[in-house]
């Protein structure tokens, strides 16, 4: 990290200090002190405003959770620099435009652990709100997380930007009107990955599934499931493993026996790193079955699990929702940026931080203001581009992002151990939309948390 | 009777690797009495070993390529390792290939350093004291332990590889003459030969040497032999050091199959009690005989059959397991009266 | 019926509540002052206050104590979405099914003693994770876990995701959205909350001590000190043990509730073996067998959680920025180990430098220090003699 | 050799008048049988006991006195034959049920709870004896209780500990112990007292005073076993003292019987030429 950022922060955080002091005392008394200024949770009064990053930083995430930091330490430097990065690319002017800063405020921030964990996100999460004054909860890797503390969110009265979430329930049956996504979702990915299958492995394929037995594994089993039976796809099984189980031995070697061509591994993190590797060890890739090369899909995929699957990962589909390797303009600024000053470059769930950071930065820019409904109003239905994903619309009716959805294989000769995934093809936007009551779930009002 | 047959060689390959984590937490609790809540950090340790060796080997100094470029499209430094400079490319990549064999001399000789400090810094100011301070001090020791390996290698599992002759599946049904489709991977037989041995030496070493005989004559009466003037505190050190290193090998060779990471002790730490109490507090035999059938009932649970009629039986099998076990042994398997009664 | 109190005995009763109801200000210099943080050292207190009643009296340490909470939860959820947004019900129903909880595996486990008590207790609460977080989601909404929702408009939907509460419907109580717990129309969020948990935490500590100092608690601590002993009194321990798991039970049941009230959401992963090593090591580093030590290390262990987590470069630069730049530097870096995504490691120098030296926990420190100072140490804060007696 | 030296016993005994079936006998062991892996350990052992005698026990090393002793609190269940006391079958029961059925015992390294104070360890035996096995009551003090607080004190007063009262017993000396857990046997005012070598590892000093308690106690009138080791211990205490030898008893009488019989003479050089 470089000194002249430290310095900066330090200052900032100065103001923060006494700010912090002054909000530690027992809200009901500073209430009627808070009401003359503008009446919501956390309304800001001094020269800065104050955003939450909640992401995992112990725990089988805490290298995501890092990514996503950094993105957002970065993305912080670039608001309060009023470009830089994604920012110089973004197609909304207002925060080059102010110069620095949100709504004449500076930015800084507060960090908390999730652990993974609902409760510990929770409660890091209410730290934030009640004793450090976050005006936003953004970050966090999994889905249960992300949903329970949308839910807190809502009721405390500030907006959550999610980081890494690909569950539908996030903006389906679980959406809320003060929670937002960018990342993609279980039914895009069926959608994306489905047309990209046939043209590789054709239309006559028996599935095997072995699904995480919980919320998001299902669900990314039945959009699978959904989009590929269709095309001809059949499901000879669809196995349910217990989360960290760590040897799936006993789930593998059925598969052998079944007729099945095609594995479907709806596995994330560790678990899919483990099962991959190990159904690759298991010599599945090396059998043909009903005459066809026995192959593996592995529905979402994350640069950072690829590298802990190793060799196991080379030549295997799946999607994602943003690789560094792309080539459009705001991609490479991002790149850059975050290169130059970490010395790597950024995985997806570093990407959506970022971006979530700078689309509720520039929502609150339009708004004027950091009130919550004020805020989402702006962001409802708002197109954008110049964020890596091309044009982008966060829908309003159930706050999700639809962008295109990159389908991504295994390199086969990575040149770095960044270089790990290559993009076989982007599937353009109107082709993974859905209507929004697909998922059921209602946004309710807005909650402003005032008093 | 495919499937069944690959459920058995699932079970017992699973068996051989439950029995080796549990075998040093079993001889540490027969010989010291101590509950070792650091003992899935000691396995931790063992495969980041293997990390570490691997990590040595690629010790490599930078090159400019002149051809390729990298992600921010600046000449590509390439690294070449000095291995590969000193001895060519041959010794090199035979050396990298078969580094998780070789880790395991690594894993013996620091493991059993680990070992030996940590019993004569830390356990051994804890024999006398409740468990409950020794699940304390030891659950700390491990979480500082895992902690400083995540400080050198990150959160995310690092993939290991299993020698090249030994990538892929053995075709067992051939062997056996079941057909073409039971096919069981190369790495995993190994490992279960090499528990298979490395049970067999800790078992030879106790029943046939006479300092087994002493420390198992220790496991007995500890004072006994303490009065016939014998230095079994010094011995107790070395059985810690051997827990460690078994534990450490265990490790190592397990990479293959499960990539390393920081957290995977943790993982390990509740499944090696279950064994070790299923099997009888302090037994060697026990914890042996708990390991392979918690393997093979754990296989046999997540087959689709069975999961048709009892629905999640395979997430709970070895608790239910272990519940009835000790309710109808009281000592587990092969426990012995009045070890960790207390 | 309270005249086994000495008057110490109400003297240090008097003390910690007034110290747990001044918290909101004496923990403000420490940025402890939130009301979350402080509901959690309420809930997590009452919960270690009742593991200790199993565990520092009797000496058996349940490894699955962490299965009741999720039972209370649970329960305290489900009577939010299908009775009444009043805590009242949740608090007695999840009271109560703990009990039950605690009454069956108790009976069960506790027909073995020691290291294999403890794994049957593990066993039971591991059970109890894993369906919970897959095959009973119809009843816990798995991974997710299961929150409070609007009232729903048709039968068809789930009662997952919409909720009947025929006690408020009855009475007619509007709802905007999705509503608040509350106390007869007082919001349990925020300070409110926190004082409810507070007085619950008064009330615990007072049975609790109510409990140590009678006749059942010296069979209790009897059972601990010589179980074979006690068998050739005539007494029979196993209804003793049985009735000190399910009472430890209920206050890990009523913890539950708590953590549901304050926050209306109930996760599978309150149950995992790792909740319950929590709630020992809170116990264990504040004092087994003592009635202040586990608050303490209850506060303790969430105060790291909580705070220590969140202290990032920025903040230890801001409160070292005194000294000169190079030393600054130096102990950032230092400290950067140990706080922010290092504060595990803390925990772990944590646990092991009281046990080493301080083998009664954090209230075995009290006790030296006070014995330092030459006052007299059989002291009234320890709240029972046998604090120099570490727990087995 | 054995058997008929059983039968002479059971001869002699009918020449001192002693049937079985009659009412002032407390204690009756009959025909117990009781193996260890093949071994016998106890063999058709015959034993009564009468109300308000002290009988001793005697025996050389691994003669079964323990083993029997052990029979009859239920720590062990015999192989064949039947422990009656008082009516009723001890065989098979609970260690707290034969207690709570007036049956106490000092155990041979005293037995006490080392985290309580002297005061507590002589309340809770106490309270066992008033409210039975169990009884879930948190919130009755024991400090209420005051005839029961006032007996144990003067119990322990007798005993010669109430200096200590207060104190913890884990920082009490093994004399103190074994004097502490007589007390908490004599405040359940039990109807026979079974003591495991009450003296064993004692300086002579603190037998002496042992010896006079237990004398003490005899005058109460209470039904006394005792196992031991030192003759001294015996022959000032004991009413009647049965020999046992390799399981099986070999000889059964008054102090004078058994100084003079020969059998016994037998079976304790038997052990030193060992």
């Amino acid at each position: 990290m470089s000194k002249k950022l430290i310095v900066n922060r330090r200052s900032v955080l100065k103001y923060g200090g006494a700010a912090s002091v002054a909000l530690a005392t027992p809200y009901f008394f500073t209430r009627g002190a808070l009401a003359q200024s503008e009446n919501y949770r956390n309304a800001p009064t001094g020269g800065t405003v104050t955003f939450g990053f909640n992401v995992p930083q112990t725990g089988a995430y805490a290298d995501e959770g890092a990514d996503e930091l950094r993105a957002y330490e970065l993305a912080v430097e670039h608001i309060n620099a009023g470009g830089g990065g994604m920012l110089d690319t973004f197609s909304s002017a207002a925060l080059r435009d102010a110069g620095g800063g949100v709504n004449g405020k500076k930015v800084e921030f507060v960090t908390g652990d999730t652990q993974t964990k609902s409760d510990a996100a929770r409660a890091s999460a209410k730290r934030m709100i009640e004793n450090d004054g976050a005006v936003v909860i953004t970050g966090g890797s999994s889905s249960g997380v992300a949903i329970a503390v949308q839910g807190l969110c809502q009721e405390a009265g500030v907006i959550f930007m999610a980081g890494l979430t690909h569950s539908n329930d996030t903006t389906g049956k679980d959406k809320r009107a003060n929670g937002f996504r960018h990342f993609f979702n279980t039914e895009m990915t069926g959608a994306a990955l489905a047309p990209v299958l046939k043209n590789n492995y054709g239309t006559d394929r028996k599935v095997y599934h072995l699904t995480a037995d919980y919320t998001w594994g299902w669900s990314q089993e039945g959009s699978i499931q959904k989009y590929t039976e269709p095309l001809g796809w059949e499901t000879v099984a669809a196995v349910r493993t217990p989360v960290g189980a760590g040897d799936f031995s006993q789930y593998i070697t059925p598969i052998l026996n079944s007729g099945a061509d095609t594995l479907v591994l709806n596995h994330y993190g560790k678990d899919m790193v483990n099962s991959l590797t190990q159904a690759v060890q298991f010599g599945l890739r090396d059998k043909q079955v009903n005459g066809k090369d026995f192959v593996i899909v592995v529905p979402l995929y994350s640069r950072l699990m690829v590298q802990g699957a190793g060799d196991a990962a080379k030549g295997i589909f799946g999607s994602t929702n943003w690789h560094w390797s792309l080539q459009d303009d705001a991609s490479k600024a991002f790149v850059q940026s975050f290169g130059e000053k970490y010395g790597f470059p950024p995985s997806q769930a570093a990407h959506t931080c970022y971006a979530q950071a700078i689309l509720y930065a520039d929502a609150c820019q339009r708004a004027g203001t950091f009130q919550p409904s004020v805020v989402g109003a702006q962001l409802e239905d708002f197109d954008f581009d110049g964020l890596g994903n091309g044009p982008t619309t966060y829908r309003g009716s159930d706050h999700q992002c639809f962008k295109d959805v990159l389908v991504v294989k295994g390199k086969e000769n990575p040149s770095t151990k960044y270089d790990l995934l290559e993009v076989v093809e982007v599937t353009p936007r109107a082709n993974v939309e859905y209507p929004a009551e697909l998922l059921g779930g209602e946004l309710g009002p807005y909650n402003d948390g005032a008093a | 009777m495919d499937a069944i047959f690959l459920q058995i060689l699932n079970g017992l390959d699973k068996g051989g690797a439950y029995a080796l984590i549990a075998l040093g937490l079993t001889l540490v609790f027969g010989t010291l009495g101590v509950v070792n809540f650091a003992h899935g950090a000691l396995f931790m340790l063992g495969a980041f070993c293997a990390v570490t060796l691997h990590r040595i080997l690629n010790i490599s100094f930078e090159r400019v390529s002149e051809t390729q470029k990298d992600f921010l499209g600046n000449p590509l430094k390439e690294q070449v390792p000095y291995l590969q400079e000193w001895f060519g490319p041959q010794v090199s990549e035979f050396l990298l290939d078969w580094s998780v064999p070789i880790s395991i001399l690594l894993a013996i000789i620091v493991m059993g350093i680990i070992g030996v400090v940590m019993e004569r810094g830390l356990i051994k100011h804890f024999y006398k004291r409740p468990h409950a301070d020794q699940i304390l001090v030891t659950f700390g020791l491990a979480i500082i332990l895992q902690e400083i390996v995540r400080h050198y290698f990150g959160a995310n599992p690092i993939p290991q590889s299993a020698p090249d002759v030994f990538a892929g599946a053995a075709n067992v049904g051939n062997w056996v003459g079941l057909g073409d489709n039971v096919i069981y991977p190369w790495w995993r037989l190994v490992y279960f030969m090499f528990s298979a041995l490395v049970i067999f030496g800790v078992f030879a070493f106790l029943q046939f040497t006479t300092f087994g005989m002493v420390v198992r004559a220790g496991m007995q009466d500890r004072e006994t032999v303490g009065l016939l003037g014998i230095n079994i505190q010094r011995r107790f050190t070395v059985v810690f050091g051997l827990a460690a290193a078994v534990a450490g090998v265990a490790g190592a060779m397990y990479t293959p199959i499960l990539p390393p990471d920081y957290h995977m002790g943790m993982d390990f730490l509740v499944l090696s009690f279950v064994v070790v109490v299923v099997g009888g507090m302090g037994s060697l035999a026990g914890a042996v005989l708990a390991g392979f059938m918690l393997g093979i009932l754990q296989s046999f649970a997540s087959m689709n059959e069975v999961k048709s009629i009892l629905p999640g039986i395979d997430q709970i099998i070895i608790y239910l397991v272990a519940v009835i076990v000790l309710l109808t042994l009281p000592r587990g398997l092969m426990g012995r009266k009045g070890v960790m009664e207390d | 019926m309270f005249s086994s109190l000495s008057r110490n005995d109400w003297l240090l009763l008097i003390v910690f509540s007034a110290i747990v109801l001044v918290l909101p200000w004496a923990l403000q210099p420490i940025g402890a002052a939130y009301p979350d943080l402080l509901q959690k050292f309420a809930i997590f207190g009452i919960f270690a206050i009742g593991f200790n009643i199993l565990f520092g009296l009797t000496g058996y340490l349940s490894f699955g104590h962490a299965a009741f909470i999720g039972v209370g939860s649970y329960v305290a959820v489900w009577s939010f979405k299908l009775l009444t947004m009043n805590v009242i019900p949740a608090v007695i129903l999840s009271v109560g099914m703990a009990a039950v909880f605690a009454f069956l595996i108790g009976y069960v486990s506790l027909r073995r003693s020691g290291i294999y008590f403890s794994i049957l207790t593990l066993a039971f609460a591991q059970m109890s994770y894993n369906l919970a977080y897959s095959v009973l989601t119809p009843i816990t909404n798995g991974e997710t876990g299961l929150q409070v929702r609007a009232i729903r408009q048709t039968a068809e939907t789930s009662l997952r995701d919409g909720d009947v509460r025929v006690i408020d419907q009855l009475f007619g109580i509007p709802e905007v959205g999705v509503p608040i717990t509350n106390l007869f129309g007082m919001k349990m969020s925020g300070y409110p909350g926190f004082y409810f948990c507070a007085v619950l935490l008064i009330i615990c500590f007072f049975i609790a001590m109510c409990i140590t100092k009678s006749n059942f608690g010296m069979m209790l601590k009897a059972i601990k000190s010589n179980q074979n002993r006690l068998n050739y009194t005539g007494i029979h321990t196993r209804p003793y043990l049985i009735s000190a798991f399910v009472i430890s039970g209920m206050y890990a049941g009523l913890a539950g509730s708590l953590l549901a009230i304050t926050d209306p959401i109930a996760g599978a992963e309150r149950m995992q073996w790792t909740a319950s090593g929590e709630v020992v090591l809170m116990t264990i580093l504040g004092g087994a067998g003592t009635l202040v030590g586990p608050v303490l290390g209850a506060g303790l262990i969430k105060y790291a959680e909580q705070k220590v987590s969140s202290w990032n470069e920025g903040i230890l630069h801001n409160a070292l920025s005194a000294l000169p730049d190079g030393v600054e530097d130096f102990l950032v870096g230092l400290f950067s180990f140990f706080v922010g995504e290092g504060w595990h490691l803390t925990l772990g120098f944590l646990f092991m430098v009281i046990v080493i030296f301080l083998p009664g926990g954090l209230m075995e420190g009290a006790r030296r220090i006070r014995a330092s100072f030459g006052r007299d140490n059989s002291s009234k804060a320890s709240g029972s003699k046998t604090v120099s007696q570490p727990a087995e | 050799m054995n058997m008929s030296a059983a039968e002479t016993i059971t001869e002699d005994e009918d020449e001192r008048g002693f049937k079985s079936g009659v009412p002032d006998k407390v204690l009756h062991i009959d025909d117990v049988h009781k193996s260890f892996a093949g071994l016998h350990a106890l063999s058709d052992v015959d034993l009564d006991v009468r109300k308000g005698e002290t009988h001793a026990i005697i025996g050389p090393n691994g003669a079964g006195k323990s083993t029997l002793l052990n029979v009859c609190v239920g720590r062990l269940k015999p192989d064949r034959g039947a422990v009656i006391f008082d009516g009723d079958t001890l065989t098979g029961k609970a260690p707290h049920e034969i207690n709570q059925l007036g049956v106490a015992r000092v155990f041979q390294t005293p037995e006490v709870f080392l985290d309580l104070t002297v005061l507590e360890n002589v309340m809770v035996p106490a309270l066992s004896k008033r409210d039975g096995h169990f009884k879930l009551n948190p919130f009755a003090a024991f400090t209420s209780e005051k005839k029961i607080r006032e007996e144990a004190i003067e119990i322990i007063h007798n005993v010669g500990l109430h200096a200590q009262l207060n104190d913890i017993a884990t920082s009490m000396s093994r004399g103190d112990k074994r004097r502490l857990e007589l007390a908490m046997c004599l405040i359940q005012h039990p109807k026979l007292l079974l003591l495991d070598e009450p003296t064993a590892g004692m300086a002579r000093a603190d037998t002496n005073a042992t010896i006079d308690l237990l004398k003490k106690i005899k005058e109460g009138g209470m039904t006394k076993v005792i196992i031991e080791h030192d003759m001294h211990v015996v022959f000032s205490l004991a009413d009647r003292i049965s020999v046992l030898a390799g399981g099986r008893i070999i000889a059964q009488g008054t102090p004078e019987q058994i100084k003079n019989d020969p059998r016994v003479k037998e079976a304790y050089l038997g052990e030193e030429q060992v």
